[in-house]
């Protein structure tokens, strides 16, 4: 057993920590900073910057893929050492819907015609992906999808609704599950696996706006929309193979450790400003106690995941430890959240994000916190509920 | 033993849920908050014609005399629609300050104006080192011969905005966290020397910083006794956190229900999601800790509230306890309605963040579990069986 | 809404605190006591002893009983009252087998001869009753039961096998639901209740220890007992029913509150003399959170309680409040063992009641305190574990 | 980065894994717990041949020279089969702190006769004021000519039946709560001045009271450095801590399995319980659990033990997460098994109540709790990310 890491390892935090030093953005900073601070919702530039620069270098834009399509091909190790100096240094992360989903899927199932294509765009951060998976009605269940595509010649004809679609009010290209084969004896069956322009006519962008008054997510209408059939990724009605190798293909980073521990520290600093019975928070034991539960779990987690990059690391292949690191990862920044909207007391009110103000009231760090609370809630909802999960684990971990 | 109505709380009860079932939907709730003041006149207008605004005002003032549990009633029904009009920081605590401390003369001319509705009094009590410490006050009134030099900063004062007057805890001597020493000023809110600045909360009700500079008042705007307004302030406080609570309680009962309906109608795999038995115990837990969170609501409402031990303890443990309740449904409301929970479309988000932030008013969990504490467990020889 | 108590109840309270006072005996006190330290079961005489007194004080035994049958018919603010005064002065609690479970459903269900011949014994404390319902393999699914009465003559001929016989050893009837008809078309129904007399030849009593040492249960056997068909309650095949009725009947104290709050009385005296990084452990904050949180749940469900109560003066009959008050009773229960347990640190390890020693080691007020929260554990498995009570709220309150 | 086992432990593993398979089948454990000493000569002997005494002691004095890692893979073997022979007092923590602080006649002396099984030494440090504070010692040692006289009250001391010697910690300075001031004597149990009360624990190991009335012992009993002895109590305790929170991990493992496997098993309603959702999800959560103390084992072992603070650090994580987890898994173990996990014939009992007093040994999950933030916490602005 040895966690520590090689000279090697050490020697590639280094190179990442200067990277990071010398070229992240201060520009970059202040934007989602004041962002931040004012309630409002990231640009497109806000999400793409950093993308953008990663993308030049060394294919650090895409961690996991391999060297022949422009990507890094990190070791394990090296993944989780890049993700925890990002998370160290706040960075904007970099959206997953093209490097972590839609990239892989092409580069694995896709021809080349397709991978010439739309790979470059993915790496260097010009092409901006969405995901159309779910559905109104179709929730955690779906296989029960309904968005129709109908061969016509050399097209498919595109019909239905998507939502839940995180970035789509900036996204150039979507990936979709579609409906090809309405007859199939399975739901599984039939689905197929669709890369549509957002800009085809037919293709309507609404708002969804969440609790915290943030627009993160949308509804994605698709209107006749004619799709050429040379996006159509693999064989038809093969699509839910593919959802499924892209469900267990990117686990690294889905805990989000490195940024909890940052939150953490981060909620440390505000108790020690915040005055709790006269005395800094920080020395309140109740608040600290909460502090030390939320650091113990995510310790615990933190090796859950180096075990997990460790099976990885020496070819044993993944299991469905996925959905453990999701439940515990997403329970841990729920209570993280929830920890920071507490430590400010009353100055959790303010809704500086409202279209009715946007004067600042209270400490800085103060800012948003609550919506952060209020928007986390997702955590535990999305990406397959934690109940879904649950079930994951009870059936094959467990043969219940 | 009973925990029954009296017909005229049933009365009561039935007025207020009519006002909200007829004047308050949920589309009209949602314009009244995107309007720039954020409450509508008309409402306080009706309150005043139903007598809401006199239910805790003594009958020689033109009030109904009510008790706690009046008071319970109204703001449980006020709960249950999201009524944004400021009545609890205004009606309830102001109000409560004015009759606690008001001389005769202050009580003859400003009980009958709540009354009718043509004043709304706020109190100014929170500053950002004071947390929840009610006896925390820096702002400082100084006196300059006969009349009050007020500076300071007052965090978060909820309806300041719709308020004709602010009841400032200013500091005339002691300590900053002397419970001796602080005094109520009333001063209208358009003073020179007050500055407002107002913006909304993320649950969609109004609040102010007030800002505090050479406010210059007269004796005669003093409430109660110089130095010794202490005792008021925190019985104050305490009544309308019981009346928060009883907010939070209709909130929570509302959460409860339109989930369980919610999962008994949300299909997912052919089936309702109710049918799902992981789905079937948290409901169940649910129900179970709205049930504990209303016992305890009702044993601080019947509690002694006249002996101020009594009531402490009551109070924290109510507030403590209902913290929790507001935690358990009001999360689980939002995971069993999935993505739906998380929009700000649908209704259960916002009945999901007033509660949340109920839950931070006059103080959370962690500070009523310890002032609990301190009441309960310092001073174990005292305690009664 | 008024929680205080009239001047009858006042009146009542000092009644019912006097005649404690005066006659609960002090040497049944000294024996339970020395038991409780040395780790030894209670002997019969522990269990009656008080039981007895009560018996000959106007029904006292009895306190939901009717007049007619001898009991006390306290009225439901008269029946809160008597278990909050004897539990603060710690008296030994009335075994409900007899009282508050066959007693009822002999008044109820039973005829006149069926009346004559046991209500007194019940009330009297003379007669020992234990309940023969769980089988091995059955447990929380009852209606499973295998336990057969067969007619012959005027017999039945009673075979199978009971356990979890609380108090088999100690008992000299035990009433058991048996199948009296194996061809019903739904395992409810074919059941029958009988009253059996535990010194009928083939009745067989095995302990059962539970892994704090004690013997609470038994295994109960029949051998082809021959049981009068006079001891039949009811109708043949009708048993479910009087279950049921039973179940339903005494919810009156099923929360323990009164206990519990004694039992956090006495952790708080203990907390008191523990030491804990140098002071009083009741001064230690993380302590102190844990008893104020059971208190306020005990509080609440105390309220629940009352209400539930009030609900029944009032004559709107009982709702399924039953299943909340256990859940939430035991909870508290085994919490407040816990703490105790805590409280003592390592003196929670010696084991005095062991076959092998019982020299006392460690504070008195530490003996048999992990004993005491091992043996709780039982009290989310009993008398239908929480779980099948969740699924009774799911479907009577919820209608899921 | 790599969490395996060398070749090494592997084959220690193997053996052990052996040994308890073999050996301790549950028939022949219960027989061993309800013998008058509680625990088997035999067995010890046979540690002695297979090498297992001699695992943490250097290769010099005949031992494997084992690493913490070794250690763990023995404790969570046997508590995988519930061995009650007294390993960890003895050979862990008694035979580390004789490692620490023995001179090089001590150690030449003592340590080939614990690993070739002749003697057994435990350490007598808790007292009953003491709680979990190492430094905490009433018990006195004071100065007579050449000689020591000692006098003191040691509760609770694991193994002291089954030794030959036991090593006190007896206070030689200071006051009562001191750091300094604390110095370890060593003396055979059976000396004059001694008595031991020996008694069965709750979860059937085997303890002691041991009361010590004027002992003299000479100088040439002291272990280390006058005054000295508490930097080397609290490394060994930490030390025993790791290893004991392996056993844990082992009890885990098997009430978690045993657990899933009943469900499987036990039907109810026409169906394994398994079936249900609820206990579905309840197993899932047993053995997400059990994976995350696991894990936070793993966090201990591969941590900087020689660095003080890292080592405190570590070593409270692990104790207060595996607390946690000790409950969890326990409770609903049982919970599960129903009546059957409540009765002494059945072994799901035993294990329980072995992890539940093992989240008492050296600290339970307050006291850890507690030391990990004075050590995170109080001093933030030296925290390194």
């Amino acid at each position: 057993m040895d966690t520590a890491f090689s000279k090697e390892d050490l020697a590639f935090q280094k190179e990442v920590r200067d990277f990071i030093h010398n070229n992240y953005p201060q520009s970059l900073r202040d934007s989602i900073n004041a962002k931040r601070k004012n309630g409002e919702d990231l640009s497109r530039e806000d999400f793409t910057d950093w993308h953008k620069i990663l993308g030049k270098h060394n294919g650090w834009s895409a961690p996991s893929w391999p060297k022949k399509y422009g990507g890094a091909e990190f070791t394990p190790t090296q993944k989780y050492i890049f993700e925890q100096e990002c998370a160290k240094a706040e960075c904007q992360y970099v959206m997953p819907f093209g490097v972590n989903m839609v990239g892989p899927v092409i580069y694995t199932f896709g021809n080349d015609e397709q991978k010439e294509k739309h790979l470059p765009g993915i790496l260097s951060g010009e092409t901006f992906w969405c995901q159309g998976y779910s559905e109104p009605g179709s929730g955690s269940d779906l296989a029960s999808l309904k968005t129709s595509a109908v061969k016509e010649g050399d097209h498919y004809i595109v019909n239905g609704q998507k939502t839940w679609t995180t970035a789509a009010n900036h996204a150039d290209w979507i990936f979709c599950l579609v409906r090809t084969n309405p007859d199939a004896p399975k739901p599984q069956q039939g689905i197929s696996f669709l890369l549509i322009d957002m800009k085809t006519p037919g293709v309507t962008v609404r708002p969804i706006y969440l609790m915290d008054g943030s627009n993160e997510v949308n509804e994605t209408w698709f209107d006749n929309v004619k799709v050429p059939e040379e996006n159509l990724i693999g064989e038809e009605n093969m699509g839910w193979t593919y959802a499924k190798f892209l469900l267990a293909h990117e686990r690294s980073g889905i805990a989000g450790v490195a940024r909890s521990k940052k939150a953490i520290e981060r909620i440390k600093q505000i108790a020690k400003s915040e005055m709790s019975y006269g005395e800094p928070l920080i020395q309140d034991p109740a608040f600290q106690r909460k502090i030390a539960e939320a650091e113990l779990e995510l310790k615990s987690l933190e090796y859950t995941e180096l075990r997990t990059l460790a099976k990885d690391s020496a070819g044993k292949g993944p299991g469905p430890e996925s959905s453990l690191l999701k439940i515990k990862g997403t329970d841990i920044q729920q209570r993280v959240t929830e920890l920071a909207m507490e430590a400010v007391g009353y100055y959790s009110n303010p809704h500086l994000g409202s279209t009715l103000s946007n004067e600042f009231v209270g400490p800085d760090y103060a800012a948003n916190l609550a919506g952060s609370y209020f928007n986390f809630r997702k955590a535990s909802i999305y990406g397959g509920s934690n109940e879904i999960q649950r079930g994951i684990i009870s059936k094959m971990v467990l043969g219940l | 033993m009973n925990f029954d109505f009296t017909e005229e709380q049933t009365l009561l009860d039935n007025m207020v849920t009519s006002f909200v079932r007829d004047n308050y939907d949920w589309e009209t709730r949602c314009s009244i908050v995107k309007t720039e003041e954020g409450w509508k006149h008309e409402n306080w207008s009706q309150f005043a014609e139903l007598g809401l605004l006199g239910v805790p005002f003594s009958e020689e003032h033109g009030g109904l005399g009510g008790s706690p549990t009046d008071l319970m009633i109204v703001m449980e029904q006020f709960g249950k629609g999201l009524v944004v009009e400021p009545y609890l920081p205004s009606v309830i605590l102001a109000g409560g300050l004015i009759t606690n401390l008001g001389s005769k003369e202050q009580t003859n001319e400003i009980v009958p104006k709540i009354i009718s509705g043509d004043r709304r009094y706020v109190f100014a009590y929170a500053e950002h080192q004071s947390r929840f410490d009610l006896f925390d006050v820096k702002t400082s009134a100084v006196k300059d011969g006969d009349n009050y030099v007020v500076n300071g900063f007052k965090s978060v004062v909820f309806g300041a905005g719709a308020a004709t007057h602010v009841i400032i805890a200013a500091r005339t001597s002691g300590d900053q966290r002397s419970k001796k020493g602080i005094t109520l000023f009333i001063a209208e809110t358009g003073s020179q020397g007050i500055t407002l600045q107002n913006y909304p909360t993320i649950d969609e009700y109004r609040a102010s910083e007030v800002i505090i500079e050479n406010l210059i008042l007269s004796k005669d705007s003093i409430l109660g006794d110089i130095d010794e307004a202490y005792d008021a302030i925190e019985e104050e406080i305490d009544k309308s956190t019981i009346a928060a609570c009883a907010e939070a309680l209709g909130i929570l009962e509302v959460l409860k229900d339109t989930t369980t309906d919610y999962c008994k109608n949300r299909k997912q795999f052919g089936q309702p999601i109710s049918k799902n038995q992981v789905i079937q115990f948290r409901l169940v837990d649910m129900m179970m800790e709205y049930e504990q969170a209303k016992s305890i609501l009702y044993m601080a409402i019947t509690s002694d509230l006249s002996d101020p031990i009594e009531r402490r303890k009551a109070v924290s443990a109510l507030k403590s306890r209902m913290g929790q309740a507001i935690k358990f449904v009001g999360e689980n409301a939002i995971q069993l309605h999935g993505g739906m929970g998380m929009t700000e479309e649908y209704m259960v988000s916002h009945y999901f963040k007033r509660a949340t932030m109920i839950g931070v008013l006059f103080g959370n969990v962690d500070y009523h579990m310890k002032r609990f504490i301190d009441l309960t467990q310092s001073n174990i020889e005292k305690l009664e069986n």
